[in-house]
């Protein structure tokens, strides 16, 4: 078995609430971080970004688009830069993994992600006295000093695993395995599902026409793919640099 | 012999080489990376199995259904359960992090009186003083739950007054309680066959009524679509994240709604949009234009899509009589798709009694925002589990944090079917924290314990014999034997539903068109949390990315 | 000249010794196990032979591990015997309610996912493959923990230089690796990394 | 006279006359003090870790990577002349050797430290050698860097050797004798190595091709970043072993080498920046019309951000290359000392701009339609840290200097089978 995991984003649907961010972060054991990190030293391996149509008045609109690891299947960028192996592009799920025990901090990858899905650990990971207590069994933490990023949950991937063997069988049920930014989503916005399954519903969806994908003609391949009805959407998300179509809040 | 500086030199060579051949080099560089994998000043999470159970959130007054992972004793993760069937396993982003609140750094361990640590006894003889020489106030920031009960006989018994706080969208909802002579808590939105609604400032994507349950007919019937089943037009000054997601965006000035309101309404009846009834608005079309920064035409316009696909209903943020007259006019009150009121049986509701003579205490239920302020002079007794920075408070009372308490969950705002839920303490509560019923349950023991009142509304549900019990898979109340396999049920994160009402329908009548009340709250949750007791990881939201902008409020 | 040698020698030898004999001792700290636990003649008394009798797999597929304070109460309500480490085990553990801190010679760290299930359920291996006989023999282990690193002894294996093994010694990455070359199974770093 | 000043007299070789003990303590202390407050910053970053730095996940490079590259390059000098003298047979040169051999274990030893500080587990940094990916530049660099160290220190060993005291241990004059023999070796062996790591470091931008404003086309594996930064090495070496020379002369007061020496180095620098500009123009042409808009990029849009507009491409490649290269080659230019130094100067700061573009500018640019471009300056523990590195090789070049016979031979050479 050789599955492609993936997801389409209904950028319509997304209302910017933020609930996949912090689940993401409470499923990945991600720390609350000190008063001085910002949204430039932030640890958020799901992201959601605040965009506009650049118009001002009546006509205005605003969107978001959530931004996690693309987890790009062809020439993925931060794969062939590290100098140690510590990330990969797991054969059995096409996952782009990084292995935080194995990373030395160069960083090389981080300058190498086209989306800045990356994230640095600038601070050593702590939590409020007896905080502790509530970090999720399935995903060890992290030290300060080496990248991080999206895996797809892969605990939860495990935790199916195991429950197939345990059954005795091969392949893992989908609804046993779903990431906590898809289960999170109140519009249900996040499709997840193997993308190398004709018959799953999220493949098809992926495949269909009306899906793009950030920055296609870099060539890498994202397997995060997203949709919008709303023509200005698409344009912005489709258009490869410009700085001008956005508000100046990332600084 | 005599061992030369060279012989020395020559020794220490050899060593050096020789340590090459041994284990020492090599096995101390490999466990010192490994030690850099596991520092242990960095806190790992807990072994052993991990189970799922169902709880409910509290909050707030929605009290969504939680789907708990448990290791060690401890929640290590939160979800929603979609066995709700209003949120359908959707949350707010608070609750995705609310196993984390009962560690925050603000969390109350102790009794303090004016900033220092004191006692419960203190606390209680004071309170008891305090009663006896009156008047007191008791203040209820969500009625109807058990809990509410013991303050409001408390309150009867001791002709202290009990005030119960209303969020905004209950405050909506008021003008057509007062007109139809109803509580509050038995109206609500029948939004699931609403067409067209007309919102004025209501964040209805943005933390409105019960998580997900707009947000889903939206992404279902509305979104990016540029005809959609579900009209949302959004009258907002600014462009919210509502108004983003709206159909048709209508930015005003500031507090101009109200015109808006009354200048649709006199155009609707000008036009024969709807049938002439009741009080003709005063406003014309061509001030409430100069006012509210729209032409005259767009006013007509705005007029003629509203009433373009039916049923339609307004919805404003907080108080707003005037809107509530259109929605009259519109004949969205006591119509599906409109203004409903619930069947089943709505929670009994004293009026707030105004007490005329100065307050000389007043005890504060930890449901209570932080936003209140307590009157003058009045010696505050405020029950929390969280200091929200209101120290102003002459005592502060740690009360059960998340998962701490047992509590139950009336029908939240807005919805217009009738349900009842059980919130279990999953967590054991330190001996340090009561909930305000607690502390007078101890000063008068005669007052109905929480789990008594719980059984009662049980045993009500069960006689009534109506509504479907969602839990893994529904099951109607007929199938249940007893009302305690009812109670049972809920106790494991059941939630009954009433069945849908049969229309008895809301007489309002209304005299002349309501003027401007002008007092709007603001209401989702980020802009009424007060910041320091957000939990850590939703925080990130402000701090770490550009996705909102920090409330106001968190400058306190 | 060859005085030079012999200095130059001194130090080598001196540097061997050191190296191969000294270092191992000083390097791992030993303990004992809170109560002393002989497998064999539990195995024997409490008539299940099997491992799974005590350290079963949860109703989810996860593994118990090492049982918990219930398990041993359930035959030790109270003392069946005049051990001193029966004693200790009920006066001081389960009489408390304080879970018996065990050590646990093959224990990795968080970062390590190993699912029982997988190798037990569905690749059949036996409990014996990895742990060896340390289920059949009363033998009463030192746990040995690595001072820098932390980790148990039986991870890196007891012969320091890691040639010339026993067949269950060593738990380290490549352990893990030959195993599953040899049956060539192919599982990338989150196979086993979490 | 003070004992320290007997003692510190007794190593200078005969005959050599040298600044006043007390002089040359005055000289060093505040370079000490840097140092050692550098240290102290270092120290911050290692103990509190990298949030003591301004660098960020989108700045993930910052100072101290553009101050690698820069002294790597610089360090260049040291392989090159190596490679001319013992493999091109240039033996004029033979003069400076020495002195490349000093800027050359400075400036890779010193990039080599930085580096350890700016990685977030250096603990771990040996994981490269027992687990490389082959395919990462950075694995290529990380190699070739350390082997060249090594060759660097042999290089310096016999320099070394010729201290005057050292000299009295026999053992050690027959190791200076038979090394001899390895050198021109050891100057093959360094060359080859310095053209991998050199070309690797600007492979490091040329791969990334999620960054289409460094991505370049590649031939075979390499991209053209490989060569151009293998050219611009080799060009700016020799103009900045020139510019240590002639402000040691400067600073002693001494005329130390040959004029003809100086301008050999500026010739040669000349020569190989006219090389390196014409190639990075013909690069630069490709990238702009080719490369980049295949990617969906408009290359107007990377100069659209201020301070980085054009003006920054067009002193790249003329004002601090063509101009430079000109007035190097060009012999009425360089046979005068100001006009030959002012080159030398222009010349390493070319190339001190091409790494800041590589580095800095990559990062600043937006690749998402909706992320901004950004701005970063380095925390004064990043500049603490780099300016031990200036103070370390200033240092290291004057006892160096002091001690050992960088120019030429001393005249106690001869004597010295005598003494000892």
């Amino acid at each position: 078995m050789s599955a492609r995991y993936g997801m389409v984003i209904d950028l319509d649907r997304c209302t910017g609430c933020g609930a996949c961010m912090v689940a993401c972060a409470a499923e990945n054991n991600v720390p609350p971080l000190p008063a001085r990190a910002t949204d430039r030293t932030g640890l958020t391996p799901m992201l959601v970004h605040k965009v506009n149509n650049g118009l001002e008045g009546a006509g205005r609109r605003e969107a978001f688009i959530p931004i996690a690891c693309m987890h790009c299947a062809n020439e993925t960028p931060c794969v062939s830069v590290c100098p140690q192996q510590a990330v990969e592009v797991d054969k059995a799920t096409g996952i782009v993994m990084q292995i935080p025990q194995r990373c030395l901090g160069c960083r090389y990858c981080m300058t190498a992600c086209p989306y800045h899905a990356r994230y640095f650990n600038w601070w050593d990971p702590s939590w409020p006295p007896g905080m502790e207590k509530t970090l999720n069994p399935g995903v060890a933490t992290r030290m300060r000093g080496v990248v991080e990023k999206c895996n797809l949950c892969h605990a939860r991937l495990h935790t199916a695993m195991e429950k197939a063997a345990a059954a005795g069988k091969k392949e893992i049920e989908m609804t046993d395995y779903i990431p906590a930014c898809v289960e999170a989503c109140p519009t249900n916005a996040i499709q997840f599902g193997d993308l190398a399954n004709p018959d799953d519903p999220a493949s098809q969806a992926a495949h269909s026409p009306e899906t793009f994908r950030l920055l296609a003609r870099l060539g890498t391949e994202p397997k995060i793919y997203y949709k919008s009805r709303q023509p200005w959407v698409r344009a912005l998300a489709e258009r490869s640099a410009s700085g001008h179509a956005t508000e100046g809040q990332h600084v | 012999m005599k061992v030369s500086r060279r012989d020395l030199l020559l020794g220490t060579a050899g060593l050096t080489a020789g340590i090459f051949f041994t284990p020492v080099p090599w096995k101390v560089l490999d466990d010192v990376s490994i030690w850099t994998q596991n520092w242990a000043w960095i806190p790992q999470p807990p072994r052993g199995p991990v189970t799922t159970k169902l709880a409910a959130c509290t909050l707030c007054p929605s009290g969504c259904s939680l789907r708990v992972r448990m290791a060690g004793g401890f929640p290590v993760g939160v979800s929603g359960s979609p066995a709700h069937p209003l949120t359908k396993g959707a949350l707010c982003p608070l609750g995705f992090a609310a196993h984390q609140l009962n560690w925050h750094p603000a969390r109350l361990q102790e009794v303090r009186h004016q900033g220092r640590a004191a006692s419960w006894e203190e606390a209680r003889s004071a309170f008891e003083k305090a009663c006896a020489e009156g008047p007191i106030a008791i203040v209820d920031g969500r009625s109807g739950r058990a809990a509410s009960i013991v303050l409001q006989s408390f309150a009867a018994k001791h002709k202290a007054s009990y005030d119960a706080l209303r969020n905004a969208e209950e405050k909506s909802l008021a003008p057509y309680a007062k007109w139809a002579n109803v509580s509050v808590s038995s109206l609500g939105y029948d939004l699931e066959n609403v067409r067209t609604i007309v919102s004025f400032g209501a964040p209805l994507l943005d933390g409105w009524g019960v998580p997900g349950r707009f947000t889903h007919l939206w992404a279902e019937r509305a979104a990016g679509e540029s005809d959609p089943q579900l009209r949302l037009i959004q009258i907002e000054p600014k462009l919210s994240r509502t108004a983003s997601g709206a159909w048709r965006w209508i930015p005003i000035c500031q507090g101009s709604e109200e015109l808006l309101a009354a200048s649709l309404a006199s155009v609707l009846i000008e036009e024969h949009l709807v049938p002439a009834q009741g009080p003709v608005p005063p406003a014309s079309v061509t001030d409430a234009a100069s006012q509210t920064g729209l032409t005259p035409a767009a006013i007509r316009e705005l007029a003629r899509a509203i009433v373009d696909r039916k049923p339609v209903l307004c919805i404003s943020d907080g108080e707003s009589p005037a809107i509530a007259a259109l929605n009259l006019l519109l004949g969205a009150v006591g119509t599906p798709g409109g203004i409903l009121p619930k069947s089943g049986h709505p929670l009994p509701m004293p009026p707030a009694s105004a007490n005329d003579k100065p307050l000389r205490a007043v005890l504060i239920d930890s449901t209570v925002p932080w936003e209140y302020v307590a009157p003058e002079g009045a010696e505050a007794f405020r029950f929390a589990a969280w200091d929200g920075g209101g120290s102003r408070a002459e005592w502060l009372l740690p009360a059960p944090g998340f998962l701490e308490e047992l509590s139950d969950l009336p029908s939240p705002p807005t919805c217009a079917v009738a349900t009842y839920a059980v919130a279990p303490n999953l967590l054991s509560t330190s001996a340090q924290t009561k909930t305000a019923a607690e502390f007078l349950l101890q000063i008068d023991p005669t007052l109905p314990a929480i789990d008594q009142t719980i059984r009662a509304r049980c045993e009500e549900i069960f006689r009534a014999r109506r509504g479907t019990v969602h839990a893994a898979k529904p099951a109607s109340i007929a199938s249940f034997e007893s009302a305690a396999k009812l109670e049972q049920a809920l106790r494991d994160g059941g939630v009954w539903l009433d069945d849908p009402p049969a229309h008895s329908p809301l007489k309002c009548s209304l005299r002349e068109w309501p003027g401007n009340s002008g007092n709007r709250a603001p209401a989702n949750w980020a802009t009424t949390w007060a910041q320091p007791v957000l939990p850590p990881l939703a925080a990130k939201l402000y701090q770490e990315s550009s996705l909102r902008e920090t409330p106001q409020r968190s400058q306190s | 000249m060859n005085r030079h040698v012999l200095a130059f020698a001194i130090g080598l030898v001196f540097a061997l010794v050191a190296g191969w004999v000294v270092f191992p001792r000083v390097l791992y700290s030993h303990q004992q196990q809170p109560v002393d636990f002989p497998h064999k003649t539990h195995a024997a008394k409490s008539g299940n032979a099997d491992c799974d009798g005590c350290h079963p797999f949860n109703s989810d597929g996860s593994f118990a591990g090492i049982p918990k304070n219930d398990t041993c109460a359930a035959c030790h309500t109270d003392k069946l015997g005049t051990s001193p480490a029966e004693a200790k085990l009920v006066d001081d553990y389960l009489k408390t309610g304080t879970t018996t801190p065990w050590l646990v010679y093959s224990r990795q760290p968080a970062n390590v996912w190993f699912s029982h299930a997988v190798h037990v359920k569905r690749a059949g291996l036996a409990c014996a493959d990895c742990h060896g006989a340390l289920g059949t023999s009363d033998e009463k282990r030192l746990y040995e923990q690595d001072r820098i690193s932390g980790y148990s002894r039986d991870i890196w294996g007891h012969s320091i230089s890691r040639l010339r093994r026993a067949p269950h010694d060593g738990r380290t990455m490549s352990d893990c690796e030959d195993c599953h070359h040899k049956r060539h199974i192919e599982v990338g770093c989150f196979g086993c990394h979490q | 006279m003070s004992d320290l000043a007997i003692v510190d007299r007794r190593f200078i070789a005969r005959g050599e006359e040298r600044a006043s003990t007390l002089k040359f303590a005055l000289w060093l202390a505040p370079w000490v003090a840097l140092l050692a407050f550098g240290l102290y910053a270092a120290f911050l970053c290692l103990f509190y870790g990298l949030n003591q730095t301004n660098m960020d996940n989108r700045f993930a490079f910052g100072l101290w990577i553009f101050a690698d590259l820069s002294v790597i390059a610089m360090g260049a000098g040291a392989f090159f002349t190596g490679f001319l003298v013992y493999i091109l047979k240039q033996e004029e040169l033979k003069p400076v050797l020495n002195s490349a051999v000093v800027v050359g274990l400075v400036c890779y030893s010193g990039a080599v430290g930085v580096l350890m500080v700016d990685v977030g587990q250096p603990l771990r940094a040996w994981f490269t050698f027992w687990h490389p990916n082959t395919h990462s530049m950075l694995t290529e660099v990380t190699f070739c860097i350390s082997c060249y160290l090594i060759v660097l220190i042999l290089e310096y060993l016999p320099v070394l050797l010729r201290n005057r005291q050292l000299q009295k241990v026999p053992s050690f004059l027959v190791f200076e004798h038979q090394f001899h023999k390895l050198v021109p070796v050891l100057a093959a062996v360094g060359a080859f190595l310095s053209f991998f790591h050199q070309g690797s470091l600007g492979g490091l931008y040329g791969v990334l091709r999620g960054r289409p404003f460094a991505f370049r086309e590649h031939f075979a594996i390499w991209p053209t970043t490989f060569f151009l930064f293998i050219l611009s090495a080799i060009a700016v070496g020799p103009s900045f072993l020139l510019l240590v020379v002639a402000s040691v002369e400067g600073v002693t007061g001494k005329k130390l080498v040959e004029e003809s020496v100086l301008r050999k180095l500026g010739f040669i620098s000349g020569i190989m920046l006219g090389v390196y500009v014409a190639a990075k123009s013909v690069d630069t042409l490709v990238w702009l019309n080719i490369t980049s808009p295949s990617v969906g990029f408009a290359p107007w849009e990377y100069y659209a951000y201020k301070p980085f507009g054009s003006a920054i491409l067009f002193s790249e490649i003329v004002l601090l290359g063509l101009l430079p290269a000109f007035l190097l080659i060009f012999p009425k230019t360089r046979a005068r000392r100001g006009w030959l130094l002012f080159a030398a100067v222009l010349t390493c700061g070319g190339v001190l701009l091409n790494r800041f573009v590589l580095t800095v500018q990559t990062l600043a640019l937006p690749t998402l339609a909706f992320d901004d471009f950004l701005k970063y300056i380095p925390s004064w523990q990043e500049v603490a840290t780099f300016s031990a590195v200036v103070a370390y090789g200033v240092i290291v070049y004057s006892l160096s200097y002091r001690y050992l016979p960088l120019f030429g031979h001393s005249k106690g050479e001869d004597k010295r089978v005598s003494v000892g």
